[in-house]
């Protein structure tokens, strides 16, 4: 075992295996450190132990059957991920969906946009201790959102509710009026976890300049999302390259001023309000029509290629798909936004404390159904 | 400044290095793998400012891999592909971890799942499979007792 | 004859004591889960009696019913010895803690000086079963608890003998007698030293904010990771007891102990004890955790001085 | 030291604050329920356990052909150029209750029921005989009353 000789100090280092089973690595994460005492001198992740094999999956079954697998990658914001996926297809196959569908898509995602930082927010003031408290109210809220879901799709967890061509079912006029009930009783809300967690001393003092994630660094190691935001980079892509109807509603892209993990927390409250703003415009200019276009029950893409990406909660979903005619994809990938967040992780936590690897996992808000896929 | 067409990208990209090509009917550019550092080095500098590495997938043609190389620009706003072809006799090429980070998980990735080797990449082991793992998954031909297939309809 | 009287007695004592700490760590238990359950929007234990008031009797006699694991490579001794090292010194705290006007085992002239040693013995409880375990978690936690609690203890300390300076007496009867015309908390300088009484008793107990010692999310659950069953319970049993302890410190020593209108010595005390047991469960769920080098920082920066300066300001007041 | 003194008022402001926000809910209604005596109520379109109209199902097989994880299977006879149902397989450990053969089905014979508390110690019990008339019977009543 390999020693450091400080001035007269001697200490050895010692490894720790932090998970697979640790309550706070978010899943089935598995970090190898390496400790000076309380100091973190390295880390090494290793993945795959949820790996399902997603992609060779993909490649057995039909286009519309794998729907329900996309639902369980990122099992925290499902409908974002149907989003993804079936846009990717429908970019594939060249559809053009109706007006409502798009609508109704682009309100059902932030809400579920809102459920998925709801959990990553509760999940990170659980990791730096608050105990329980903060996590109980986001899943309260998260409740409300949740039951809305069970409602248009008939599950709470894997919804596989979009389909390629529109998405399963109409939005109800009841519905509607939950969703606008939900806005209401979620502003005040926020402002509660503003000072419950967000501007508590301890809090800033556990976050403020931990894990600082410069510009240079997000980009390069191709971290996206509120991660990317929180280093200062104002890159959303659903302001940048717009996809259905997000060009014509009116928000803003927070971003962050350091890159430390109090800014991509805070990223994910503001995106949260944000979201509220968007559902609120998108609902008010809701047009009639159908959801669906008529397709086939299955559809047979030309021989070709396509790669298209969706801002997902957790950063951008990519799905490339490779067809061949057949009405099954040759080769489907999927490009997880929490893969490429988790890489530039080992960079870091370096001489930091242990307790602050957890705040930096926590404020990455990785999620394990995604990186092994 | 305005967002570049992938048509005018790859003819940047053609007019500095004459070996490249373009894959029929579409955008895609097919770059000789030997070159693909020297491709790499220049389009991650401006002009095109290809900054950010999105993806790094593999395509099993049965007789060739295609790496496939997604890549996006943050400030610029546009996007190009690049691809690779690899002979299933000679699953070499040079990795691109040194000028992109990303790549170093997503190239791993890619060598855990089709058994292409990035040769300088510094930590080339498996990723998503146990590190004992025999066979490349996502290959057409693979075969394992515990993988069955879902009879086609 | 007389010695055998004696005996008899003692024994009586240390039942209802032992008796009362059993009930108290119980009824705490479960105080805590619906005091934090009603924070969280949730019911809390509902099930076993009214408002699952007997869940705690039922979840000491599943531990009870627990298969003892040892790990393999523990340190057996240490191992085995750490729960009872844990529990003892809040025990034998009783011993000095007055309930009512003639309600106190025995009224030891350096009752606050026995509390301040007996407060630094519950450390070795918690290292040892750091060391014992064998698991490099516990180790950390028992590393953590063993700097913070020494950290702790000079705040501590300061702020219990400005009070002590106040009354002019070491004895815990007499002090609660000294506030019979004002309460000790009424006192400027002595309110800050409560305060800091309030937030380093908080660390030597490791409650939230400065749970480091068992950071579940760390540390999976810091120096009793590696417990269960009854020993567990046992180190259970001693946080909650120490939980009462500290509360009931501080209602003697600033709150004017088992002074009160109307109401018998005993309630006041009980009252006094409970409602800041209460202020400290509603502190532990709300607030994060600190990171262990702020926590130091805070014992050495903010808490010392602090302390240093009212035990001077104290002192001028009294020579005035 | 002034500034010293500014963050330190601020800081113990902020935790007042935090406190005050877990007092306010202290004494709100819970929003939990109390599990296996209340439940929530159930949505129209809930996806449980999978069911059959035997009388409407004309053995079409699209549900099989739709099924993403192959957990149902059918077998049929044929009596003068009719498809009669003869078996009709259910094996619940594979559904991941996606819906997608309800929807498929074009005569409405599939349908997913609201049943959803289906733990068992034998994992045979979850190879399923749609056609059985009392094969939900265990499950519909599970509740403790």
């Amino acid at each position: 075992m390999d020693a450091t000789q400080t001035k007269d100090m001697y200490t050895e280092e010692f490894l720790i295996n932090m998970g697979p089973q640790h309550p706070s690595t978010h899943g089935v994460l598995s970090l190898e450190l390496k400790l000076d005492g309380e100091t973190i001198r390295g880390c090494t992740p290793h993945i795959g132990y949820l790996h399902r094999s997603m992609e060779k999956i993909a490649e057995n079954r039909t286009f519309t059957q794998f729907i329900p697998f996309t639902d369980r990658l990122d099992y925290v914001a499902s409908m974002n991920n149907n989003l993804g996926y079936v846009m990717a297809v429908e970019k594939l196959l060249n559809l053009e969906i109706s007006e409502r569908a798009k609508y109704i898509r682009v309100i059902i995602a932030e809400l579920n946009r809102i459920a998925s930082h709801l959990i990553a927010t509760g999940t990170f003031a659980q990791d730096l201790g608050a105990f329980a408290t903060p996590l109980f109210y986001c899943f309260r809220e998260r409740e409300k959102i949740v039951e809305i879901f069970d409602q248009i799709c008939g599950n709470r967890l894997t919804y596989n509710y979009m389909r390629i061509g529109g998405v399963m079912a109409d939005l109800s006029g009841e519905i509607i009026e939950k969703i606008k009930e939900f806005i209401e009783y979620m502003r005040p809300k926020i402002d509660d976890y503003d000072e419950l967690i967000t501007y508590n001393v301890i809090f800033l003092a556990r976050s403020k300049h931990i894990g600082v994630l410069s510009k240079e660094m997000a980009i390069n190691y191709s971290v996206t999302g509120p991660n990317l935001r929180g280093s200062g980079v104002k890159w959303d892509l659903r302001k940048d390259e717009p996809y259905l109807v997000y060009d014509k509603l009116e928000f803003d892209v927070p971003v962050g001023e350091n890159g430390d993990a109090w800014d991509r927390y805070k990223v994910r409250i503001e995106e949260m309000r944000q979201s509220l703003r968007i559902i609120e415009q998108a609902i008010e200019s809701l047009p009639q029509g159908d959801v669906t276009v008529k397709v086939g029950r299955v559809h047979k893409p030309s021989v070709s290629e396509t790669y298209f990406r969706t801002e997902n909660p957790r950063g951008e979903l990519g799905f490339y798909i490779v067809g061949d005619g057949s009405v099954y994809p040759y080769r489907l990938k999927i490009r997880s936004p929490s893969f490429s967040n988790l890489a530039v992780l080992p960079e870091l936590v370096k001489d930091i404390k242990v307790a602050d690897i957890v705040c930096v996992l926590g404020s990455f808000d990785v999620l394990m159904g995604e990186i092994d896929r | 400044m305005k967002k570049m067409r992938p048509d005018e990208i790859s003819a940047i990209i053609k007019s500095k290095f004459p070996q490249v090509t373009e894959e029929a009917g579409t955008n895609y550019i097919i770059v000789p793998k030997e070159s693909i550092l020297e491709v790499s080095q220049y389009i991650k500098n401006p002009p095109l400012a290809l900054d950010n590495l999105h993806c790094i997938t593999g395509i099993d043609r049965k007789e060739k891999i295609e790496v496939v190389y997604t890549l996006y620009s943050i400030g610029e706003h546009h996007g190009v592909t690049l691809k690779v072809n690899l002979t299933l006799e000679d699953l070499n090429v040079a990795s691109v971890s040194a000028i992109w980070k990303s790549a170093n998980w997503l190239e791993r990735e890619v060598y855990d799942l089709f058994g292409v080797i990035f040769s300088g990449h510094p930590d080339l082991r498996r990723i998503l499979n146990p590190y004992d793992w025999q066979g490349y998954p996502l290959r057409k031909n693979y075969s394992n007792p515990d993988f069955i297939a879902k009879p086609r309809m | 004859m007389l010695s055998i009287l004696t005996i008899i007695w003692a024994l009586i004592v240390g039942i209802i004591v032992l008796g009362f700490i059993a009930a108290s760590a119980m009824f705490l238990i479960w105080w805590e889960r619906k005091v934090s359950a009603h924070i969280q929007s949730r019911y809390g234990p509902m099930r076993v009696g009214w408002h699952g008031v007997l869940q705690s009797v039922a979840d000491a006699v599943k531990l009870l019913l627990k298969e003892n694991i040892i790990p393999a490579e523990a340190d057996k001794l240490v191992w085995w010895l750490a729960p009872f090292i844990a529990v003892v010194p809040p025990v034998m705290a009783f011993v000095v803690l007055p309930f009512g006007k003639n309600l106190i085992v025995k009224d030891l002239n350096v009752g606050v000086l026995y509390l301040m040693a007996l407060s630094s013995v519950s450390v070795i409880g918690i290292f040892m079963a750091g060391w014992g375990s064998n698991n490099k978690y516990s180790l950390i936690g028992g590393m953590r608890s063993a700097a913070q609690i020494i950290s702790y203890e000079l705040p501590l300390i300061l702020s219990m003998i400005i009070v002590a300076m106040q009354a002019g007496s070491l004895s815990m009867q007499k002090i609660v007698l000294a506030q019979a015309g004002c309460w000790n908390i009424f006192h400027p300088n002595l309110a800050i030293a409560f305060f800091v009484y309030l937030t380093s008793a908080t660390a030597e107990i490791n409650r939230v904010p400065f749970d480091i010692p068992e950071a579940e999310s760390e540390l999976v659950a810091g120096f009793h990771t590696e417990y269960s069953g009854m020993k567990f319970a046992m180190f259970f049993i001693g946080e909650y007891t120490n939980l009462f302890i500290i509360s009931a410190i501080a209602a003697t020593l600033f709150f004017g102990g088992w002074q009160g209108p109307v109401l018998p010595g005993v309630v006041w005390f009980l009252i006094k004890s409970y409602g800041i047991v209460f202020v400290l469960m509603w502190v532990r769920w709300t607030f994060p955790r600190l990171r262990v080098d702020q926590l130091m920082g805070f014992a050495w920066k903010v808490l010392t001085p602090i302390s240093f300066f009212n035990l001077a300001l104290t002192g001028w007041l009294l020579i005035k | 030291m002034i500034k010293y003194s500014k963050n330190f008022v601020i800081g113990i402001w902020s935790l007042i604050k935090g406190l005050a926000v877990t007092m306010k809910y202290c004494f709100r209604p819970a929003v939990t329920v109390q599990y296996p005596t209340e439940k929530r109520p159930m949505s129209d379109c809930y996806r449980g356990l999978v069911g059959l109209h035997r009388e409407k199902c004309i053995v079409c097989y699209q549900c099989v052909k739709m099924c993403p994880t192959a957990c149902l299977a059918i077998t049929h006879k044929l009596e003068d150029k009719k498809k009669i149902l003869e078996t009709f397989k259910y094996n619940m450990e594979l559904c991941c209750f996606c819906g997608l053969c309800e929807q498929v089905c074009p005569a409405d014979a599939i349908v997913m029921t609201k049943i959803y508390e289906i733990s068992v110690y034998d994992r045979k019990k979850l190879d399923i005989n749609l056609l059985d008339d009392k094969k939900y019977d265990e499950w519909t009543h599970t509740t403790i009353k």
